[in-house]
């Protein structure tokens, strides 16, 4: 579904990507690993348009993705829970979730329903609608990132760190909604420290290390030998 | 309470309040971090912590209760004041000037208004000033060097990756001379095998001298480091105790731990 | 100066606001003066050489102005036309006094030419002659006899209601409402409510253009209508007529340098001349440098281009110009004939004409 | 290349004074004149550089400041005191007077600073107009003592002397703890106080600085001018002021004072434009701004194959 | 004292017009425009060149005026204002250019009209209507009609609706609004689009009852800003309230203690809410959360 071959993404003349290649299959989970600053972020944000593709093809569904707008790209269906949360400080929690909607044209009723069910994965949310998202806690800001991402029914769901910040109870809901949703039929891009819980849950993973893929394979080989994930963990 | 040491008390929170509009976001919290230990405060989100945090360094002015360190109020101070008195804290949203080096980041620490660094003295360059300048240059490298930032001294705070911003925070915080060192969850965004290197760094610290009270959801990093446990919830205290205790209270683990954790 | 190589042309540096608030002003005077040098030119120059004529911007502010000043210095001139702020006046005159250059400046403060400089001459009649004619005109023409003043918060209104009181003194005219304003106010309800409440039968009002155009209508719009209003020569500029709107305008006296009523054929002939070259409105107010040339070019023609020949000459001048009779005061201040008219059923009328005193 | 650049960040003020050194010796007297006013302006934009380009504190009030040390030098001087005395008295009043304006800083930023300002600036405009006694009211004040015509030029001289001096200062603090705590109040106030800044004195610091040294210019400016009036210190003077810190890159004080110079000549440059020259002014101004940061910053990436880039997996490209 | 009052409020709706502008740019882009009392001085003479001029009828010339505007507004969202905020440059300078913007808005108005004070016909009439003692212009009750419209409207169009929403989330977090899939850039230049057809509105309302003069915007410029943060800056209730409490205050502190120093009253007014009310009459209250 999402193929990058080659890429080269930088933010001054020093390349943070170095070639990366990577394949996302259809209706899969697939999870980056790797050190702090070794480029899995970055790789997210050239995907989704954030980051201006240096070198190289994105590939989305046979379309080609580098060069575009992120407004273009995610109205082909990719949403993308960034780093650092994000939420609309000024906007309260509800008019954060709603916005997650701007794209796809629900009736009155339908917007009420999908709101409702973010509601229902993180009660905590509920009791704060009218809440600013600025004034929220770190890890309620989280919550709110990933039902805001969640509302857009998106093809491709591509998360950074979806378990920062949050309270163990929660990471495990979350865990569970991701493999829920991918369920469903959306295919999932997911970046996540917490090696364990991801290759639990995903079918696939890569390890970037300093800019370019390290070792890549299906989740449980790779999960079988931990002194390997270390050394590149290590950085 | 079971075994915990009997040193003496640095802070000491009694029955702190802190409201939000219709909100009561901590409620009559009493806590003591007693001297050179680890202290841990999880419980889930919005359960108040990093308002305890912004409360004891001064952030946002206390509703009710009080708040001592080594036995002096301190509730009502400036937070540059509550800071020279010698608490220093990191942020869970990462605070460091992104526009400013790694050097003078931590420069920062060194404060403005207390003592050294006057106006005249810059501005005509003294020799008073210039050796200050050099002291304060080398105590940064050597923090530097202690938290292991030393390579990336004159890159800008902004480009560095989060992980690394962390450090940078507990560097700035360390060069303020701290007794005791406020955390706010400093292992969020590390992978495991930073997160080792990040108990190594705090344990380091701690073996200055210098209290550490520690917000964190990582649980290996809570178990490993730290000496006595609190769990809020709700703004309210609902276990304290050493980790091994809480992990298995049913209240921690039914509001915060989870079932499949256990 | 019999002997002398005639220079290529004679230079005349024009001072005026060209940008800023005051820049239509600064476009009249310029339009006024540029006429008056295409007729010399067109007729051979001043005994065969022509005038070279450069304005310069003197802004409407201070500060630039002084930069202005010691442009047009620079240029090495024969003569100084402006500048037109007093302020400006007041901050450069050192400047052409150094360089001995002959300014004919146009500030409305009399102060201008209290300064000992031989080298200032002011195209201007001393506000403490303007005020009285208006006292005159309101006490003969409409038998007033309580005046109510509103005046501006400026070096220019405040020179003009510092003339006032012993002005209507002298025609035993009763003050019986002084009121003021700031520039930029735009509602002047509670004031024009005071002068009624007063009882006055004139109002004295002094300002700019475009708080004078506001009060005049408002005035109307609180049906006050019948109101004569006394402006001095600032009131009859086209800015303020077309603020108030002409059906506004009725009763608006003021005393000016030219009358647009007055019968003269010169004068009519100057109007439709200049209506026919410009497309800006005359205002009668600041046509006055179209004289100014006037006199530079009669006074050049006679004694030679040399700075304090032509200083000496303008300090005893007597010249009777397209616009008026221009006679040198003891100060400097080269006086002219005057004129109260009135704007009546949509033109103006002449009322009153009067020749300054020169002792 | 970099060595290069270092040098000549360091150095450049040097050379700066030294051409501004002769320009005296090699221009008109009205040349001169501007460029007298341009580095009289200088001392307050480099105030403003503390203030705006350090500490983030926007001004559009900074000609009341510029005022307040003009008519200070002129009152001072006109009750009989000795110009040098009037001088030192003036610039501590301005100090004085304009680091008031900290206190409404220390808890307003961003448009809340900005039009608080204004209304600094319209105030001491309001009362130089009215406390005509003092200050001559619209009248303007003149008539008190300056530098005479002959000596102006080793006013110039000292000056410039001066600004060599105030640049290696203000330089200097931008590098020291102090410029550190105004970048902080800049980027993170509540960082920056959690560790140990005293923000409320940096703001009093910085006020006090930017109105000393804007003191300092007015009093140049009544003796260049010998002539103050209130319509030369309004908003749009005060604009003129921030757009020259913001042409001379917000945070660098020999930036500065070149644009200061500069900007205090392109009107005169414009002349030729007559009516337009504003117009015209303002939209160089304005280009300059946005060509000058609203550009797209492009990554530019080295080529993969280019040499010293990492070598990527997959061969060339 | 009732006439003060009411000469006051006439005074203060004229301050409240610009003002809902400005909080509409603050609210849908977090910006300052220190241009827009330029704009609302241009939108006026567009007016009188196709009102006063050209003859065209008042509604046609009221529209069009608007709709020029709009496509200034739009024109300068496009050059301007979206690649400053597109480069991520530092709010303070992009404000600075507004504030050379604002200069050479001015000097356009000179050189294309000049500085000659102008007008045209008020239709709303021009004789006070009398209540007893009491005179109002008939343009104080329309414009007050107006500015109500616009408040509720602007209300509903943030608050209410989708691409209000959108609007405002681009203006607080631009990279998060555009992977909603929002258009940064058309949002901006639909904000800049309103904000600039707002100014017009208050412009031609304001330019025949005023004198339409290049500087007429810019004299009241200060106040404007002024009533804008003593009502709460982004509050659109806080842009009338803040005018006519500007408006009125300033009508009776000139009657009843001095004309000369109102100003200095206008602004320490402000001086004092904003220290014992920073933020204004309608403000959020809510501190940021660290
Ligand atoms: N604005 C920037 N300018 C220059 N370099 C940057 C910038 N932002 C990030 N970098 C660098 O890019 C590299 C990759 O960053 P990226 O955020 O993609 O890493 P990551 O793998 O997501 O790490 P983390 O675990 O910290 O999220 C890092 O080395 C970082 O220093
Ligand atoms: N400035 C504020 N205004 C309003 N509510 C606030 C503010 N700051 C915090 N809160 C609320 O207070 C509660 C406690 O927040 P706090 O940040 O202390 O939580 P926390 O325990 O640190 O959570 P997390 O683990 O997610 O960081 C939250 O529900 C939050 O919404
Ligand atoms: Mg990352
Ligand atoms: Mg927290």
């Amino acid at each position: 579904m999402l193929k990058i071959s080659d890429l080269y993404v930088g933010y001054t003349s020093v390349p943070v990507l170095n070639g990366i290649s990577l394949e996302v299959p259809e209706g899969k989970i697939v999870t980056m690993l790797g050190a702090n600053g070794a480029g899995k972020s970055t790789t997210l944000k050239a995907i989704s348009g954030l980051m201006p593709a240096g070198f190289g093809s994105i590939r989305f569904g046979g379309a080609e993705l580098a060069g575009r707008r992120p407004d273009e790209i995610v109205r082909m269906g990719i949403a993308h829970v960034p780093e650092g949360r994000l939420v609309f400080p000024g906007l309260t929690v509800s008019e954060n979730i709603r916005i997650g909607s701007y794209l796809c044209k629900y009736s009155k009723a339908e917007l009420k329903r999908n709101m409702e069910h973010q509601f229902a994965l993180f009660p905590r949310l509920a009791e704060r609608r009218g809440q600013l998202a600025g004034t929220m806690s770190g890890g309620e800001q989280q919550m709110l990132s990933i039902a805001r991402a969640l509302m857009s029914k998106p093809k491709l769901l591509m998360l950074d760190e979806p378990s920062l910040g949050l309270a163990p109870v929660i990471i495990d809901q979350i865990i569970d909604k991701i493999t829920e949703i991918n369920r469903e039929g959306t295919t999932v891009l997911l970046i996540e420290q917490n090696a364990e819980l991801a290759l639990a849950i995903s079918d696939w993973a890569y390890i970037l290390s300093v800019g370019s893929v390290a070792l890549s394979g299906p989740s449980s080989e790779i999960g079988r030998d931990r002194s390997i994930l270390d050394a590149y963990l290590g950085g | 309470m079971n075994m915990r040491t009997d040193r003496e008390v640095v802070l000491k929170l009694s029955a702190l309040t802190k409201r939000f509009g219709g909100l009561t976001a901590v409620r009559e919290l009493d806590l003591e971090v007693r001297e050179g230990e680890i202290c841990a405060l999880v419980g889930p989100n919005g359960s108040g912590k990093t308002t305890v945090l912004n409360l004891i360094t001064g952030i946002y002015p206390v509703d009710g209760g009080e708040i001592r360190f080594l036995n002096r109020p301190i509730q009502g101070l400036a937070p540059h004041a509550i800071c020279w008195q010698g608490i220093a804290r990191t942020f869970q949203n990462i605070r460091v000037l992104s526009q400013q080096t790694v050097f003078e980041n931590v420069l920062l620490g060194k404060g403005y208004g207390n003592g050294g660094a006057g106006i005249l003295r810059t501005l005509f360059g003294t020799r008073g000033h210039c050796r200050e300048e050099q002291q304060n240059a080398r105590e940064i490298d050597e923090v530097l060097e202690f938290v292991g930032l030393s390579n990336l001294r004159g890159e800008l705070a902004g480009n560095l990756p989060y992980g690394k911003q962390r450090i940078l925070e507990i560097a700035r915080a360390l060069v303020t001379g701290p007794k005791l060192l406020l955390l706010d969850e400093p292992a969020a965004g590390l992978n495991s095998q930073e997160i080792l290197s990040l108990m190594d760094l705090v344990t380091r610290i701690n073996a200055r001298g210098i209290g550490v009270l520690l917000i964190e959801h990582r649980m290996e990093l809570v178990g490993r480091l730290s000496n006595w446990v609190y769990v809020l919830d709700h703004g309210v205290k609902i276990a304290e105790g050493r980790f091994e205790s809480i992990k298995e209270d049913p209240m921690v683990i039914e509001a915060y731990l989870g079932r499949r954790r256990v | 100066a019999v002997a002398e190589a005639k220079p290529a042309s004679y230079k005349i540096v024009h001072l005026a606001p060209l940008t800023g608030d005051a820049s239509f002003q600064g476009q009249i005077l310029v339009n006024a003066a540029q006429m008056a040098v295409d007729e010399i030119n067109a007729a051979g120059g001043i005994n065969g050489v022509p005038i070279e004529y450069v304005p310069i911007d003197e802004t409407s502010s201070t500060n630039s102005g002084i930069e202005a000043v010691r442009k047009a210095i620079s240029e090495n001139p024969d003569a100084i036309i402006g500048p037109n702020r007093s302020g400006t006046i007041l901050a450069a005159h050192q400047l052409w006094q150094e360089a001995g250059i002959p300014a004919i400046t146009d500030g409305t403060n009399a102060a201008t030419t209290k300064q000992n400089n031989p080298y200032t001459f002011r195209i201007q009649i001393p506000s403490t002659f303007w005020i009285p004619i208006l006292a005159k005109t309101a006490k003969e023409y409409y038998n007033a006899s309580k005046i109510a003043v509103i005046y501006g918060n400026n070096e220019y209104s405040q020179g003009l209601w510092d003339a006032t009181t012993p002005a209507l003194e002298e025609y035993g005219l009763e003050t019986v409402a002084v009121l003021n304003y700031n520039d930029g106010d735009r509602d002047f309800t509670s004031q024009l409510l005071e002068v009624r409440k007063s009882g006055a039968d004139a109002l004295f009002l002094y300002g700019y253009e475009a708080e004078l155009g506001l009060i005049v209508r408002q005035r109307t719009e609180l049906g006050m209508g019948d109101l004569p209003v006394f402006g001095e020569r600032g009131c009859a500029s086209p800015a303020v007529q077309a603020i108030a709107g002409d059906e506004n305008f009725n009763g608006m006296v003021c005393s000016t340098t030219l009358s647009q009523g007055d019968p003269a054929e010169s004068i009519q002939a100057f109007i439709k001349k200049y209506g026919e070259t410009f497309d800006t409105a005359l205002s009668p107010t600041h046509v006055n440098h179209y004289d100014s040339i006037k006199i530079l070019a009669d006074v050049i023609g006679r004694v030679g281009n040399d700075h304090d020949a032509i200083r000496d000459a303008l300090a005893v001048l007597d010249f009777e110009g397209a616009l008026g009779h221009y006679q040198a005061d003891s100060e400097g201040n080269l006086v002219h004939t005057i004129h109260t008219q009135v704007f009546k059923d949509g033109a103006w009328q002449l009322l009153l004409t009067e020749e300054y005193p020169v002792e | 290349m970099k060595g290069m650049k270092n040098f000549f960040r360091e150095y450049t003020v040097f050379i700066v004074c030294a051409l501004l050194m002769v320009v005296p010796s090699i221009t008109s007297q009205y040349v001169f004149y501007v460029f007298e006013r341009g580095v009289q302006n200088a001392f307050l934009v480099i105030g403003l550089v503390i203030l705006i380009g350090y500490s983030g504190m926007m001004t559009l009030g900074s000609a009341a400041h510029l005022a307040i040390g003009g008519y200070a030098y002129g009152i001072y001087c006109l009750l009989g005191l000795p110009p040098v005395l009037s001088a030192a008295i003036a610039v501590a009043t301005a100090t004085l007077l304009g680091t008031l304006l900290a206190f409404p800083a220390f808890k307003l930023s961003g448009p809340f600073l900005v039009v608080t300002t204004v209304g600094f600036g319209e105030i001491t405009r309001i009362l130089i107009l009215n406390l005509q006694s003092l200050t001559g009211g619209a009248y303007g004040l003149s008539g008190y003592p300056v530098v005479s015509q002959a000596m102006q030029k080793y006013l110039y001289y000292g000056m410039v002397a001066l600004l060599l001096l105030v640049i290696l200062a203000v330089r200097r603090l931008g590098r020291s703890r102090i410029g550190l705590a105004l970048k902080a109040v800049r980027q993170d106030q509540v960082a920056a106080e959690v560790m140990g800044v005293h923000i409320k004195r940096a703001k009093v610091a910085a006020y006090a600085l930017s109105s000393l040294l804007a003191g300092l210019s007015g009093v140049f400016l009544a003796n260049l001018t010998g002539y103050l009036s209130p319509d030369s210190f309004t908003g749009s003077e005060s604009a003129t002021y921030l757009l020259m810190t913001v042409m001379g890159g917000m945070s660098n004080p020999t930036g500065a004072a070149v644009s200061s110079v500069g900007i205090t000549a392109l009107p005169e440059v414009l002349r030729f434009l007559y009516s337009s020259r504003l117009m015209v002014y303002s939209l160089a101004l304005l280009i300059y701004i946005r060509v000058k940061w609203g550009r797209k910053r492009r990554v530019a990436l080295v080529k993969p194959s280019a040499q010293g880039a990492p070598k990527p997996k997959g061969g060339e490209s | 004292m009732l006439q003060l009052v009411l000469n006051g409020l006439a005074n203060g709706v004229l301050y409240a017009l610009p003002a809902l502008g400005i909080s509409l740019i603050w609210n849908a882009s977090g910006q300052f425009n220190f241009a827009q009392s330029d704009l609302l001085t241009l939108g006026g003479y567009i007016m009188f060149t196709l009102f006063g001029t050209l003859k065209i009828p008042y509604v046609p010339a009221f529209l069009l005026t608007v709709a020029v505007m709009g496509g200034v507004g739009y024109f300068l969202s496009w050059v301007y204002f979206y690649p400053m905020l597109e480069a991520r440059v530092n709010p303070q300078i992009i404000m600075i250019g507004t504030v050379a913007l604002s200069v050479f808005i001015r000097n356009f108005i000179l050189v294309v009209w000049s500085s000659t004070p102008q007008r045209y016909r008020n239709v709303f009439g021009s004789r006070a209507l009398q209540f007893g003692e009491l005179f109002v212009m008939p343009h104080v009750l329309w414009i007050i009609g107006i500015v109500a419209a616009l408040l509720i409207l602007l209300q509903y169009f943030l608050r209410g609706t989708m691409m209000g929403t959108a609007m405002r989330s681009v203006a607080q977090r631009p990279a998060a609004a555009w992977l909603m899939g929002i258009r940064n850039n058309r949002m901006i230049s639909i904000t800049f689009m309103m904000s600039t057809a707002i100014a017009a509105v208050a412009g031609i309302l304001i330019a025949p009852i005023n004198t339409l003069s290049p500087s007429m915007g810019s004299t009241m410029g200060a106040k404007v800003m002024a009533a804008v943060l003593i009502g709460g800056l982004g509050s659109f209730s806080g842009a009338l309230v803040g005018g006519i409490l500007v408006g009125v205050s300033e009508i009776l502190f000139s009657a009843f203690i001095s004309s000369a120093y109102r100003d200095v009253f206008v602004f320490g007014l402000l001086v004092l809410f904003l220290i014992f009310r920073p933020g204004g009459i309608f403000k959020a209250d809510i501190s940021e959360k660290i």
